[in-house]
């Protein structure tokens, strides 16, 4: 069994390289945090970009892997932000851990989180692409406005977490959200290698042809979109604890636009793409905020727009395709080594799990098809068979 | 009538007043190779999409083995054992060949896991993803395909396209499998193999087989009975040779 | 392609190393030792350089503030005329010869961006703050300024979380609730037909509203309450309309909105007489000749004002940002004033003070009976909630 | 009834605005987030003109020129090399260009609203309800560019041309006609009806800031969407019926906060009911 085990794709390095990489950063910046050398800007900037890469991952479940644009997931990270850091709070009276306080308020933020993916889910199954994101977006802006009226939530002067924010003498928040987006990736990889994940992507690939092979799409796409729900919900509670108050602007569309963007560039269905969008968008925003002095702030938009306009078309630009090859790093690469990889070495490498979904052309996910069966309705039968 | 693996009742649909399929009454018998044949528009694709559960019959019933099926979703008739091709290919085109088979298999009860156990990586999940991975090669086998297993399925030349359909459509194990136009853009060649192939499919596995197809050299070479259809109704039905060389049917055909 | 990927995760990571471990490269035991003050008050130490200001030449106010989006408005006021104070007073020769640098970072009016950029500001070698400009913002400001000790003196962020949220948070502005209060005692004593509009998703609107409307409950008196939303809601045909046959309507909101619902009065053609909190400052420039509605609203800043103070800023503003200075501006100018008053009270010398030596120093001034500032927004004194008291005037348009 | 008529004036901005959106959708099939953000340049380049000649009309002339100018412009920069990409790439791009134009608009014009003057042109009074001219003219001229677009698209080469692209590109394409220019053409026609908007906007709502076009734009797509995206008229009717059921939360002062949230309720409840909005068109997948 174990043979088996060691000998599936799950460890194969390629597939575990992530891992590697986010349990190495989480160690140095531990050993780093410990010794006094981490400064706290960059503790803070570390959980930024761990509940992005949670965002950004999970969004890529339900854009990249099943293939519906939402446009909602700052609206889960909003309710897991104000009940789950509400919990927390409520919480912190009785334990005094607030790490403990932490992990019990994700899970419930989490859970309640899922539970109104659960209920978008439901329309996702009737509407498809721009009607699918603009009920998407819809259900964000309503539970901000809801959440925002609700006095137990502080009102429109949002919800104050100073009880249960982690402050410098606390345990550092980037080892909790680093572990997190560890277990996280786990989650999410295992579901997208395994015939659930197959199922997924082939609800994604071809709907019609999915259903006739059996796969209950009903299930896979509640499933997904309760599953991605969860984690924004856990981003939204390190929110919670990163920062104080907790309020309604933040999590506006366009902050779902934001975690869209962060998927969009790193590849649809590839999640070392979202880890590494995640944090490098993290990144300039943070550092265009720090070296922009005051008056030069509308800059930083002006910047952030050109850098996503020109990324777009140079990714996506038809004509820039040939340029691209032309330069891409794997035909320098080529040029370098004589020695070509032989196509074969390529081809049975049963490991092409995550390559092969980016290859996903993302009008399948932008159509306004809508879905066979809802899409006429035949003649009332006629009586008597004839 | 045991033996009587499809049944259909008057089956029949309208669109908007348009009589697409009426009153198609066939019974396809275990291990039949069955024909379904017609000029263009006569609504033979349309009795798929019926017996698939794509569309709801206005009128008329159907059974497999014996079970009405009207009503039901595409996945529950899935389930039920009826598996179909499309005559524009509908293959997971972003998915390497054996991912394409490995959908196929993927309600199949001997290789059933949870999500749970997949997500948490149980130690089922390893048994059925190595048992699912033999199981698919096994089926593109037959086809002739194992050696493309890796590569995507878009990627591939249109004949093995069509055949990888098949296999997928078998992956599901089903009790009646439905090929629309499984030869169309095929060489000679290639229609030859295939038809050894659907032979194969049916001896190995005891398979009843429905098929639409153009090619009547593929027809009459392959199928036991056929139907003959026209504006959506049948205008012969019986043993292969027999039902075309009706003076109806070549009366249709040549439109005479 | 994943190799390369792989690879600018590793370059990322390692720059993150290397910013990190740079970040603390500085030696922060070196001390000068130079003129050493020995203060009655041996609590701080103002001699103490701080970990990240070691390198300062000049005295560092740092905050942030929306400088883009809906509510940039507000943040460049703040930004400017807190700038037009610190050239003033580095036009005059500094604080014992050592010059201001201000530095306003944006923070979108959102908390995580406020903490940011804080951070940023804070490892910039920031000694002192202004806190941040809108209350969600501020609160979030104070409370990582309380964790360094850093003393935060908001200029515009009236909501109580704000100066509730550290020991060494203040504010220029009046409170939310004090407003409320204050207006809600006015308007029931001299109207009968009592109309308001508040902004539901704000939290200086709401703030004034609820206290308003308790206080209103407490006297007795009953009106008629329309909301609106400000980030969706801009036509107030519908408000007005309902609030049509009112003697008064209280607007406890922003200028911006307030110049809109002044100009659907005259489109709806009620006169009712429009009554404010300082958000209203800088409504008249909103406003047209076509608006005969009375206007007037309670703010410590007029300016108009004939004081000699008030329009030698007014002049000043105008020659440097060729625009008039509302609220905002006078209260960015205020702060620094204040912090500058404290600091020259402090008789800080020490170019490279550690800021959580000078927070402790400075609050321990603010605190104090004796300190005060006549600012351009008037009188003030403050408590040590962080509060700050100084009196209202009345402000009347048309 | 007064309720109805605010609505209704409300509703047809909304309209006019979708009009635009459902115009550019239809044929270039690209949720344009921009087009909010075209208002809110047009609204601007009103202002200008409006100061310094003091021309209403002048003023209009100029914010349509303008608008439908760069329309083109952002349409050639930015969306055109994308041709033929997919749709997302498409509406990141379209959320690039919007935040372009508005930090563009803040350098220029600074973040602070600017008032805009336009003469009132006074209330009438009709059912025992005052309703203003500037409403009343806005819904006539909805309704009048609803026509006009209908009668252009139904008529004229262009508009024939139009329906063909939008039903299916590639077959416009082998009947020769020419895609690019028939995109290019939507997109002056839908930033020239933006320019119109965003001067209806300024007559009701008379202030200028860089992100005004956001709140507009948001509400228009949710009109085009409820309306039927892609439906001229069902853009009309989407407008109006959001216009109306915003005003009415409004005026009951327990729902007054949650506005936004009844609104998109209804978007949603109308959706589920209907997946293709009021009067969207059909389509079927062949199996």
């Amino acid at each position: 069994m174990i043979k088996k085990m060691l000998k599936s794709d799950d460890f194969k390095l390629k597939n575990c390289i992530n891992y590697i990489f986010v349990a190495a950063a989480t160690v140095i910046f531990a050993i780093l945090n410990s010794t006094g050398g981490l400064k706290t800007s960059y503790a803070n900037l570390l959980v930024q970009i761990g509940y992005s890469i949670i965002l950004a991952v999970s969004l890529n479940l339900v854009v990249g892997f099943l293939g519906e644009l939402s446009l909602g997931h700052a609206g889960f990270m909003c309710i897991g932000a104000y009940i789950g850091t509400f919990i927390s709070i409520q919480l912190n009276t009785v334990i005094d851990s607030k790490v403990i306080c932490l992990i019990i308020s994700m899970l419930c933020g989490g859970i309640l989180a899922a539970f109104f993916g659960f209920l978008v889910g439901l329309p996702a199954l009737r509407l498809k692409g721009d009607y699918l994101a603009i009920v998407t977006l819809a259900f964000g802006e309503i539970v901000r406005t809801v959440l925002k009226n609700l006095p137990w939530f502080g009102k429109a002067m949002g919800m104050t977490t100073g009880a249960v924010k982690f402050t410098k003498k606390d345990a550092p928040l980037f080892i909790v959200v680093f572990i997190t987006v560890i277990i996280v990736l786990f989650l999410v990889q295992s579901l997208v290698r395994s015939k659930h994940g197959r199922a997924i992507t082939a609800i994604r690939d071809n709907e019609i042809a999915a259903k006739a092979m059996g796969i209950n799409v009903t299930f896979y796409k509640l499933f997904v979109f309760v599953f991605a729900a969860f984690f924004a919900g856990v981003a939204g509670v390190f929110y919670g604890h990163y920062t104080t108050p907790v309020m309604y602007t933040f999590f506006s569309y366009n902050y779902s636009i934001e975690i869209l963007v962060m998927v969009v560039l790193g590849g649809m269905g590839s999640i070392n793409g979202s880890i590494i969008a995640a944090t490098l968008i993290t990144i300039i925003n943070t550092m265009l905020q720090k070296y922009l002095p005051g008056e030069l702030a509308a800059l930083k938009f002006l910047i952030y727009a050109l850098i996503l306009i020109g990324l777009v078309i140079f990714n996506n630009a038809p004509k820039l395709a040939a340029f691209k090859e032309a330069v891409s790093f794997k035909a320098l690469l080529a040029k370098l080594t004589a020695k070509k990889r032989r196509p074969e070495d390529i081809l049975n490498d049963p490991a092409h799990w995550d390559k092969i979904p980016t290859k996903i052309r993302m009008d399948e996910v932008l159509s306004t098809d809508i879905q066979p069966g809802n899409e006429y309705v035949p003649d009332k039968p006629e009586k008597g068979g004839k | 009538m045991s033996d009587v693996v499809l049944r259909t009742e008057n089956l029949g649909i309208s669109f908007g007043g348009l009589k697409a399929v009426q009153d198609v009454n066939l019974e396809v018998k275990k291990k039949q190779l069955y024909g379904l044949v017609g000029p263009n528009g006569a609504g033979k694709t349309t009795i798929f999409n019926l017996l698939t559960g794509v569309y709801q019959p206005t009128t008329g019933k159907f059974y497999l083995n014996g079970e009405e099926l009207n009503g039901k979703t595409q996945e529950q008739i899935n389930r039920k054992g009826i598996a179909r091709t499309f005559q524009n290919i509908r293959l997971f085109n972003n998915m390497s060949v054996i991912r394409n088979v490995l959908v196929g298999l993927h309600n199949q009860p001997e290789f059933k896991c949870s999500p749970v156990s997949s997500i948490l990586r149980l130690p089922t999940h390893y048994k059925t993803e190595e048992a699912m991975r033999e199981r698919a090669k096994e089926i593109l086998r037959i086809v002739d395909l194992e050696d493309e297993r890796n590569n995507l399925a878009c990627n591939l030349p249109y004949g093995k396209q069509r055949k990888l359909e098949i296999a997928r459509a078998l992956a599901t194990n089903p009790k009646l499998l439905l090929l629309d136009e499984p030869a169309a853009g095929m060489n000679p060649h290639e229609t030859e193999d295939l038809m050894n192939i659907v032979r194969k499919i049916r001896d190995d596995y005891d398979m009843t087989i429905l098929l639409i197809e153009h090619d009547m050299k593929f027809v009459s070479g392959l199928c036991d009975e056929v139907t003959v259809l026209n504006f959506g109704t049948v205008l012969a039905q019986g043993e292969t040779n027999e039902a075309l060389n009706d003076p109806e049917v070549i009366k249709a055909y040549i439109g005479g | 392609m994943k190799k390369v990927l792989a690879l600018i995760l590793v370059a990322v990571l390692c720059l993150g190393c290397l910013a990190a471990c740079g970040g603390t490269g500085d030696d922060t035991t070196t001390t000068t030792n130079g003129t050493t003050e020995n203060n009655a008050n041996a609590a701080y130490d103002l001699t103490k350089v701080g970990e990240y200001t070691a390198n300062n030449t000049e005295f560092v106010i740092g905050a942030t503030g929306p400088l883009t989006g809906d509510a940039a408005s507000y943040g460049i006021s703040v930004q400017q005329g807190a700038q037009l104070a610190i050239d003033e007073i580095n036009a005059a020769g500094g604080l014992n010869g050592i010059k201001f640098k201000f530095d306003m970072k944006d923070d979108k009016a959102t908390a995580a961006d406020a903490s940011t950029g804080y951070d940023a500001l804070y490892e910039a070698g920031m000694q002192v703050s202004l806190g941040s400009v809108t209350s969600g913002s501020a609160e979030s400001f104070a409370t990582r300024a309380a964790e360094d000790e850093v003393f935060a003196l908001t200029p515009s962020a009236s909501a109580d979380p704000v100066i509730n949220a550290s020991n060494y948070s203040f504010r220029v502005c009046f409170g939310d609730p004090d407003n409320g209060i204050l207006s809600a005692e006015k308007l029931a004593k001299e109207y009968k037909n009592i109309g308001a509009i508040y902004d539901s998703s704000d939290p200086y609107s709401t703030g004034i509203y609820d206290a308003f409307k308790a206080k209103m409950k407490e006297l007795g008196v009953t009106y008629l309450e329309q909301s609106f939303d400000a980030e969706n809601n801009r036509d107030f045909s519908t408000q007005i309309e309902a609030l049509k046959d009112c003697d008064v309507i209280f607007l406890p909101i922003y200028y911006t909105e307030a110049g809109l619902i002044a100009k659907t009065c005259v489109a709806k053609g009620c006169d009712a007489f429009l009554f404010g909190c300082d958000g209203l400052d800088g409504v008249a420039a909103q406003i047209d000749s076509t608006v005969t509605n009375k206007i007037s609203y309670i703010t410590p800043f007029d300016v108009n004002s004939e004081d000699e103070k008030v329009s030698a800023f007014v002049k000043a503003y105008e020659a440097k940002y060729n625009a008039k200075p509302d609220q905002f501006a006078a209260d960015g100018y205020d702060a620094v004033y204040a912090i500058f008053e404290a600091m020259k009270a402090l008789g800080v010398e020490n170019v490279k003070v550690d800021p959580a030596e000078l927070g402790k120093a400075l609050v321990s001034v603010f605190t104090a009976d004796t300190f005060a500032y006549g600012g351009v927004t008037g009188n003030m004194k403050w408590i040590a909630s962080g509060a700050c008291n100084k009196e209202p005037i009345i402000v009347e348009i048309n | 009834m007064s309720i109805l008529f605010d609505g209704l004036s409300l509703g047809a901005i909304y309209a006019l605005i979708a009009l635009g959106y459902t115009m550019v959708y239809g044929i270039a099939k690209m949720l344009n987030f921009a087009h909010g953000d075209i208002i809110m340049v047009g609204a601007y380049a009103f202002y200008v003109a409006l100061i310094s000649s003091g021309h209403m009309a002048l003023g209009i002339v100029v914010a349509v020129i303008f608008c439908t100018v760069m329309g083109m412009v952002v349409e050639k920069v930015a969306y055109k090399p994308l041709r033929g990409a997919s749709p997302l790439a498409v509406l990141i791009t379209a959320i690039g260009v919007s935040y372009l134009l508005q930090s563009i608009s803040q350098l220029v014009f600074g973040a602070d609203p600017k008032v805009v003057t336009i003469p009132s042109l006074g209330t009438v009074s009709l059912l025992g309800a005052s309703i203003s001219v500037s409403s009343i003219i806005t819904l006539l001229i909805g309704a009048v560019i609803m026509a006009g677009l209908t009668v252009f698209v139904k008529k004229t080469r262009t508009g024939r041309a139009m329906v063909a692209v939008s039903e299916d590109k590639g077959a416009a394409m082998l009947m020769g006609i020419n895609v690019d220019k028939i995109i290019t053409i939507t997109f002056a026609i839908g930033s020239a009806l933006a320019a119109c908007a965003s001067v209806f906007y300024l007559m009701q709502i008379p202030s200028v800031e860089p992100t005004l076009g956001s709140m507009p734009g948001i509400k228009a797509f949710t009109a085009a969407v409820i309306g039927g995206i892609g439906s001229i008229p069902g853009a009309m009717i989407g407008g109006v019926l959001l216009g109306v059921i915003e005003k009415i939360c409004l005026s009951i002062p327990v729902l007054s906060p949650y506005t936004t949230a009844v609104e998109f309720s209804l978007l949603i409840v109308i959706l589920l009911v209907r997946p293709i909005g009021i009067l969207g068109k059909k389509r079927r997948e062949k199996v």
